[in-house]
């Protein structure tokens, strides 16, 4: 740990004290490292690769700093940091679509910093003037600070009712850009909840329902959406919501069962970092993928982990929230079989969206294959080989996690469990192609009517002319005319008899 | 340090302006050399006697001259902690606009003339902030309007002379509401010198409406230099001024005489308790708050740079005042490290503002595009100084604005969290489109007048170093707020001097 | 010391009359013996308290008495100083500017007369006074040539029906009492419709004379034509005359229900000449009339004074009004010099003529912002000292916010005039070119009263004292 | 106060017309000269005012030689300053000749 309240801010800090910020920091700086290894060899032919080095290197800097913060303050410089950097890699491509995304990006960004920093405020005074951590999780919240925190939090994490320019901002970048925005960057949000609101507080025990059906919305709503965009990016991007729905549930789970849900948490965190980042890669250079079987295969790996095979890691991370889920102390008007069976269809969702993310992934390669940059042979093999690298520590990693924090593992009965919605989600798809039933093509790829919003907003606090009060000119010039004509009186006799007039009314009115 | 040092370093540090001002105005043209070397003596002397002044105070000495004026109210110089943040700053800030005036104007005409005038003006300021006493506060507060005059006319065009007349129009008419304010508190309690906690406590009862009145009144004198909402209008109007000027009204000294003013006015002269009896803060803070969330607003239609960094300034002036209106501890550390950082970081847009003026021609918005490519040092410093505007942690803004917040919780006014939450995302508005159009959008048109200065940098490097040097400063200043050196620490001093009174 | 002081200029002006080619020389030379001896006089009084002496012998009645206190005192060193200043402007421009061999003797005998005036406590001898102030101020005046005369002859005429009233005044008062010493008067004093209708008579024909509103018709005219030397010595000084009577009668004579009545006459006129005076030197196109209608405002704050201090009785207005007549002395002695300076290197006489001034003639023009700083009210300026005793007085006399106002207007108005010419001499885009190479004393010699009526602020303290006792 | 006898207050009413007369003059009469004339006039009827004041109740029947000094002096710069308005209006109609019309004052 290091002190730095000497120099920054009050109560300034870095260290990895807790059990959890520990692995949290090491996967993202394993991620980090795999991915910017990515860049090295994908951004070299790059025009514009100076910028993307250096926006690359800024949200490093303040993802691992956020992680890494002890007190409240750091956290805040790391997340704005990583924040307003990553506007630089969505925007990166310059295309007009990149900048329409990065402007939605950066007005939510912004806001999202405000509130945040309003909530940072009315806990710090809450907490009399200190930052750190421990002294902030000992004072109970307020509905007001918690709500601000929630909203400019959430904005970073992208769960459903503030996931507006996710789906908007992580396909427009570069792949390996996508694939940390994804996998690390929107993780932030989440770390900033479990700081900020801690799990035990008692008006977070209350909210904590309403936070898990927003999650379980959130899942749901991901995936359907999902399902209407032809883009692979955009799915990957619509998925990340509806994963972040779950990672939102199990966060509202932590309140509600105590810290047990946290391993689970960390480890999904992990899984869907690794596996997020994988499939955005992969998207990225699926070109280079067609008509080679190893290469898909890692597409496959990926995937099949996200649907949760198995002895994959999803596998152990979806048992996990099932188990946590469970022993939830929940309130009466949940249900835990209606929220089992809901989790199920969610798991049914999720492989339809991979399998359908998988068939546009082959249309698209059918579309590109011609037109894909062609890269040097070491330079691509070297790509697939970090991205191999990438899907192995997925399905290993998660494991550790659970070595580490002695979790049970999944039993046969689990995972036998977790295969039918598997089954069920190919024979619907195979149902789908057999019947060939398309939905009416406007219902595809419609624009979202954030950026509409946006192009307003910005019209808004943009504009061209404000309305200006116009003074009536009067001009006073013609009168003075008139008055010095008047008064243009000889000036003897005219003096004189003021002086005579005067004195007359003087006297008589003594 | 021997009194006879004590007495005398007060006047000896508004000399060390004011004499070389003098003499450099009986300079010819062609005097370029003695010029520079007076000017840059005069700011390290002035330099040096400010470090020995501030190590001083900082171990708790006091510095007093007086010379007998009016009946109840001597010319006093004081050196306190107060007076040193407002001596300190705006020397500091002296020596990066000497360097950058003298690369601003190296073949304009008249250079003696401006650099008299100049001098003169930091003089004014210097002696402002060391003022004792209301009456001499209020001496130096008019010498400062007239020395800034010429130097607002400077260009002498039909422009300059409207805004130079505006200026004035504004300025005098302040200054005469905030003599009427003065000689009402005169005539009640005299003017003895400026004391934390403030002197007018023992009269308040049986005098309420005169003291209100007095209050009001030279806060409407104090307001229009610090253009507080109804009084800003010269703000805008006088940024057709030099560059280097501009700095000087937004960040050294005009408008920042206003604020410290304000915070004379409530801290020292009528103090936390009075204002509290006679329930001032409330409406000082509505009009800051008013002013704040205007000038923000107004700021997002300006097409000039300038123009728009004017609104800026009317919008982040007011911070100080609100800071210093919510008579809390922490609000009033947020008002005073702001007084600093606001300068620091004003100055910093303002050179760089300039520098795209005088390199590239480029005083409209749009006309930047592409910038950070052809001036990216620069850009820099303009980028980093719009992040400490929004208040983006490590800028030095963030750390004001995080003090006003807390502040604002402390003395529990939420609704001044949400004024500061809409002017940042405000301030976010009007200046992240710059950014963008220097750094992510290519250069759509030829630079409208492109001038080569410097063979080796982007721009001379007289008007390069300058800007460079604040905005490291602001950076400095947030990152390391916690550090002895910092403004944080010292307004912390003072506030603990302020509220310890009693 | 007070003999000296008068005979000094009457024998100078005599020789002048007999040598004029060594006129100038002796300007100079009278000048400046008679500041030192006023300097020496102050001094004098100041420690051993105001002094009398009666001429040639006769008792006291008959002989012409003189009385010094403080106040005159100082009155006289400003006239004595503001001579010499004057005469050595002169000599640094006679030559160039054509000034006739007139000036000196009759400088001299301007300054006899003012001397004799701040002297004298009799109400004949103030006649006397006045109309040598007035002919040789007309005289002077009338140097200027062609374009002069009729200005000169107007304010001629209107100073003569002046002194009339005056006389008739003194006239009926005598014939009243059978004294003509205001202070024997003053001891006899009873308030019927004699005295007041005499007072009346007295008080307008004085008014007259002092160009105070609204019988200053004649002012901007004569001033703006005279020499700008001539000019200076009128506006400082000669205006100055008739207005210390005008308070010797108000403050010594009248009895308190007749001050009480008077005082909204004073007031009236200060306030309707501070704003209206203000109003015309604002829109006047000519360079000199905008100082000489600022004469005509800057008279309405000391009328202003004088009428509020016989309505309260309050001594900080006496020490405002002296003040102010000091400050503006020293201003406007300033202004005219800078502006008669710069007028006659740019040539022309209208305001469009300073047009870049600040470049060409940069000192001028400092000058001239210096002393319009003290017109405005500036701090440290002597303007300022008077408007704070103004102010005091009216805040601790307390609710007179419609004075205050009136105040504030007014110096916004002189503010206004002041910098319409400063902003036009910073005018760089189309500045005026000097006929003339500009020469550098006569500038120092307009800057030097501005100067001096900022120094006042470093004596404001015993000024404040001494006028506020001796404040008449 | 003294009392003044009816014969004074006769004198005194002819000077107070002398008065008026020469004020009607000053002020109507269109021409300069018309106007010193005037003065002049008003000037004798205060002469004749203190010639009269002079004699006012005195127990001898003399009269008061102060007043007589006043009157004195006063007639002497009467004169003086006649003589000089006359000079100026000589050199007045010397510069413009012939065009001697009432004058024209600018502005307020």
């Amino acid at each position: 740990m290091i002190d730095l309240s000497n120099w920054l801010w009050p109560g300034a800090g870095l260290g990895l004290g807790d059990e959890f910020t520990r692995p949290w920091w090491y996967f993202s700086l394993l991620l980090w490292l795999l991915v910017g290894g990515f860049s090295l060899l994908s951004q070299r032919h790059d025009p514009r690769a100076g910028r993307y080095w250096l926006f690359f290197v800024l949200c490093f800097a303040g993802n691992m700093l956020l992680i890494a913060a002890l007190d409240a303050v750091s956290f805040y410089l790391g997340f704005s940091l990583l924040s307003l950097s990553a506007y630089g890699l969505v925007i990166h491509s310059g295309t007009a679509k990149a900048r329409r995304a990065g402007r939605l990006y950066l007005q939510l960004a912004v806001l999202g910093e405000i509130l945040l920093f309003c909530g940072l405020l009315l806990r710090a005074s809450a907490a009399g003037g200190r930052f750190d951590w421990h002294s902030w999780q000992a004072v109970p919240l307020e509905p007001l600070s918690l709500t601000l925190l929630l909203l400019g939090l959430g904005l970073k994490a992208g769960f459903c009712p503030l996931h507006w320019w996710l789906p908007q901002a992580h396909p427009v970048a570069p792949a390996p850009a996508s694939a940390l925005l994804s996998g690390v960057m929107i993780k932030a949000g989440l770390l900033g909840m479990l700081m900020f609101l801690p799990a035990t507080d008692a008006l977070m025990q209350q909210w904590a329902p309403v936070l898990l059906v927003t999650g379980l919305i959130s899942a749901f709503y991901g995936v359907l959406a999902g399902l209407l965009y032809t883009q692979p990016k955009v799915i990957l991007a619509y998925s990340s919501v509806s994963q972040m729905g779950y990672l939102l549930l199990l966060f509202a789970l932590l309140s509600l069962t105590g810290v047990a849900a946290l391993p689970v948490l960390l480890a999904y965190v992990v899984h869907h970092g690794m596996a997020k980042s994988s499939l955005f890669l992969y998207a990225g250079m699926a070109g280079e993928a067609a008509g080679r079987i190893w290469r898909q295969a890692l597409f496959w790996l990926a995937a099949l982990s996200m649907m949760a095979l198995p002895l994959s890691s999803g596998a152990l991370v979806k048992t996990g929230l099932k188990t946590q889920l469970a022993a939830a102390n929940l309130p009466a008007w949940l249900d835990i079989g209606v929220l089992s069976l809901l989790l199920t269809a969610g798991a049914v969702l999720t492989a339809l969206l991979l399998l359908h993310l998988a068939a546009q992934l082959r249309a698209a390669n059918n579309k590109q294959s011609n037109h894909t940059v062609k890269a040097s042979a070491a330079n691509s093999a070297g790509r697939w080989a970090l991205l191999m690298a990438l899907v192995s520590a997925l399905w290993v990693l998660p494991w550790f996690i659970v070595q580490q924090w002695q979790l049970a593992w999944p039993t046969l009965a689990q995972h036998t469990g977790l295969i039918w919605p598997l089954l069920l989600a190919l024979l619907l798809r195979w149902l789908w192609y057999k019947f060939s039933r398309q939905l009416p093509a406007h219902w595809y790829n419609r624009n979202a009517p954030a950026l509409y919003y946006s192009l307003k907003l910005k019209r808004l606090y943009q504009p061209v002319s404000q309305p200006q009060r116009h003074w009536p000119t009067i001009t006073l010039r013609p009168l003075e005319r008139r008055i010095n004509r008047a008064l243009a009186l000889p000036v003897v006799p005219f003096t004189a008899l003021v002086c005579c007039v005067l004195f007359g009314v003087l006297l008589l009115t003594w | 340090m021997s009194p006879f040092w004590q007495q005398y370093l007060p006047l000896a540090i508004i000399l060390s302006s004011l004499l070389p001002g003098l003499i450099i105005f009986t300079l010819k043209e062609t005097q370029v050399k003695l010029r520079i070397s007076l000017n840059l003596f005069g700011v390290g002397v002035k330099l040096l006697l400010v470090l020995l002044m501030w190590q001083a105070v900082k171990a708790g000495q006091q510095f007093y001259f007086s010379l007998p004026f009016l009946p109840g109210a001597d010319l006093v110089l004081q050196g306190d902690a107060l007076s040193l943040l407002f001596v300190v700053l705006s020397s500091v800030l002296w020596l990066a606009t000497t360097i950058y005036a003298i690369g601003y104007l190296e073949h304009s005409p008249l250079r003696s003339r401006f650099f008299g005038y100049f001098s003169l003006c930091v003089s004014a300021t210097v002696g402002l902030a060391l003022a004792g006493n209301l009456v001499t506060f209020l001496l130096f507060y008019e010498l400062l309007t007239l020395a800034t005059f010429p130097l607002v006319v400077h260009r002498g065009t039909a422009q300059s002379l409207a805004a130079g007349r505006k200026y004035l129009a504004y300025t005098l008419g302040g200054g005469v509401i905030l003599m009427l304010g003065v000689a009402l508190l005169h005539s009640l309690v005299q003017s003895p010198l400026f004391t934390p906690g403030g002197y007018v406590t023992a009269v308040v009862s049986g005098n309420e409406g005169l003291l209100k009145l007095a209050f009001a009144l030279m806060i409407a004198g104090l307001g229009v230099k610090a253009a507080l909402l109804p009084l800003h209008g010269w703000l805008p109007q006088a940024m057709v001024a030099p560059a280097p000027v501009s700095a000087l009204l937004h960040a050294v000294a005009v408008v920042k005489a206003g604020a410290f003013g304000i915070i004379r006015l409530v801290y020292d002269v009528f103090g936390v308790e009075s204002m509290h009896a006679l329930q001032l803060a409330q409406p000082l803070m509505l009009l800051a708050a008013a002013t704040i969330l205007y000038g923000s607003w107004r700021a997002l239609s300006q097409q000039d740079i300038k123009r728009r960094l004017a609104y800026s300034t009317i919008s982040q002036v007011s911070y100080i005042t609100l800071g210093v209106a919510m008579l809390g501890p922490l609000a009033a550390v947020g008002g005073l490290v702001h007084l600093v950082h606001q300068g620091v970081m004003k100055i910093t847009l303002f050179f760089c503002a300039g520098n795209f003026a005088e390199t590239l021609g480029i005083h409209k918005v749009r006309q930047l595009n592409g910038v950070g490519r052809r001036m990216p040092v620069t850009a820099m410093a303009f980028t980093l100084g719009a992040l400490g505007m929004i208040g983006i942690p490590p800028t030095a803004g963030f750390i004001s604005k995080w003090y006003l917040g807390l502040g604002a919780a402390e003395v529990e006014q939420n609704w001044l969290i949400l004024v500061f939450a809409l002017s940042g995302l405000l301030n976010a508005a009007y200046f992240l489109p710059l950014v963008y159009r220097m750094w992510f959008l290519p250069q759509s048109m030829p630079w409208p007048q492109e001038q080569q200065l410097s063979n080796r940098f982007e721009t001379h490097w007289m008007l390069l170093t300058p800007a460079v040097f604040t905005a490291v400063l602001l950076l400095l200043m947030g990152l390391f707020a916690s550090t002895e050196l910092s403004p944080l620490s010292w307004a912390e001093l003072i506030v603990e001097r302020e509220f310890r009174h009693d | 010391m007070m003999v000296l002081l008068l005979v000094l200029p009457l024998v100078g002006a005599l020789l002048m009359l007999l040598w004029p080619k060594i006129a100038p020389l002796l300007t100079l030379l009278t000048a400046t013996i008679c500041s030192l001896a006023a300097l020496q006089l102050l001094l004098q009084v100041s420690e051993q308290g105001s002094q009398q002496i009666l001429l040639a012998g006769w008792p006291s009645g008959l002989a012409i008495s003189l009385e010094a206190n403080s106040l005159s005192c100082l009155l006289i060193l400003l006239t004595t100083v503001l001579q010499l200043l004057v005469a050595l402007y002169a000599f640094a421009t006679y030559r160039r500017d054509k000034l006739g061999t007139g000036f000196w003797p009759l400088s001299s005998l301007l300054q006899l007369g003012l001397t004799s005036l701040w002297l004298s406590r009799d109400l004949f001898n103030l006649y006397v006074c006045l109309e040598l102030l007035g002919l040789v101020a007309v005289a002077l005046v009338s140097l200027s040539g062609d374009k002069a005369i009729k200005p000169a002859l107007n304010y001629l005429l209107l100073s003569l029906f002046g002194s009339l009233c005056y006389l008739l005044g003194v006239a009926m008062l005598y014939g009243a009492y059978g004294v003509l010493d205001i202070s024997a008067l003053a001891l006899q004093w009873q308030t019927n419709i004699l005295s007041t209708a005499a007072l009346l008579l007295m008080t307008l024909g004085l008014m007259l004379k002092a160009a105070l509103w609204p019988l200053h018709g004649w002012l901007p005219a004569a001033h703006g034509a005279a020499p700008a030397p001539v000019s200076a010595l009128l506006s400082a000084l000669v205006v100055k005359g008739p207005l210390f009577i005008l308070c010797l009668l108000w403050l010594q004579l009248a009895s308190a229900p007749q001050a009480v009545a008077i005082a909204p006459l004073f007031t009236g006129c200060g306030l309707a000449a501070l704003l209206l005076g203000g109003v015309s030197a604002l829109r006047t196109p000519f360079a000199k009339n905008m100082v000489a209608y600022s004469t005509v405002a800057q008279l309405g704050y000391a009328m202003l004074a004088l009428g509020l201090l016989l309505r309260f009785n309050q001594p900080l207005f006496a020490a405002a009004l002296w003040l102010f007549v000091l400050a503006h002395a020293l201003a406007k002695a300033a202004c005219f010099l800078a502006i008669g300076e710069i007028t006659a290197t740019l040539g022309g006489k209208r305001l469009n003529t300073l047009k870049g001034a600040s470049q060409t003639m940069p000192l001028a023009m400092f000058a001239f912002a210096v002393a319009g700083g003290s017109l405005i009210g500036l701090p440290p300026s002597g303007g300022f000292l008077a408007k704070w005793a103004l102010l005091q007085g009216l805040w601790l006399q307390g609710d007179q916010l419609l004075w205050l106002l009136a105040i504030v207007l007014a110096t916004l108005l002189s503010a206004a005039y002041v910098f319409r010419v400063v902003v036009l001499a910073f005018d760089r885009a189309d500045p005026v070119a000097p006929d003339f190479a500009p020469r550098i004393l006569p500038q120092w010699l307009a800057l030097l009263p501005a100067l001096a009526v900022w120094a006042m602020a470093l004596y404001s303290e015993p000024l404040l004292r001494l006028l506020k006792q001796e404040g008449l | 106060m003294t009392d003044l006898s009816p014969q004074l207050l006769l004198y005194i009413g002819t000077a107070a017309g002398l008065f008026a007369i020469g004020l009607y003059g000053f002020i109507v009469g269109p021409q300069t000269l018309r106007r010193i004339l005037a003065l002049n006039i008003i000037g004798a009827g205060i002469f004749m005012l203190m010639v009269v004041l002079a004699y006012r109740g005195l127990a001898d029947g003399a009269a008061d030689p102060v007043l007589q000094a006043l009157i004195l002096t006063g007639l002497v710069v009467a004169v003086s300053a006649t003589a000089f308005a006359l000079a100026l209006l000589a050199r007045l109609k010397q510069a413009r000749p012939g065009q001697y019309r009432p004058e024209q004052e600018p502005g307020p």
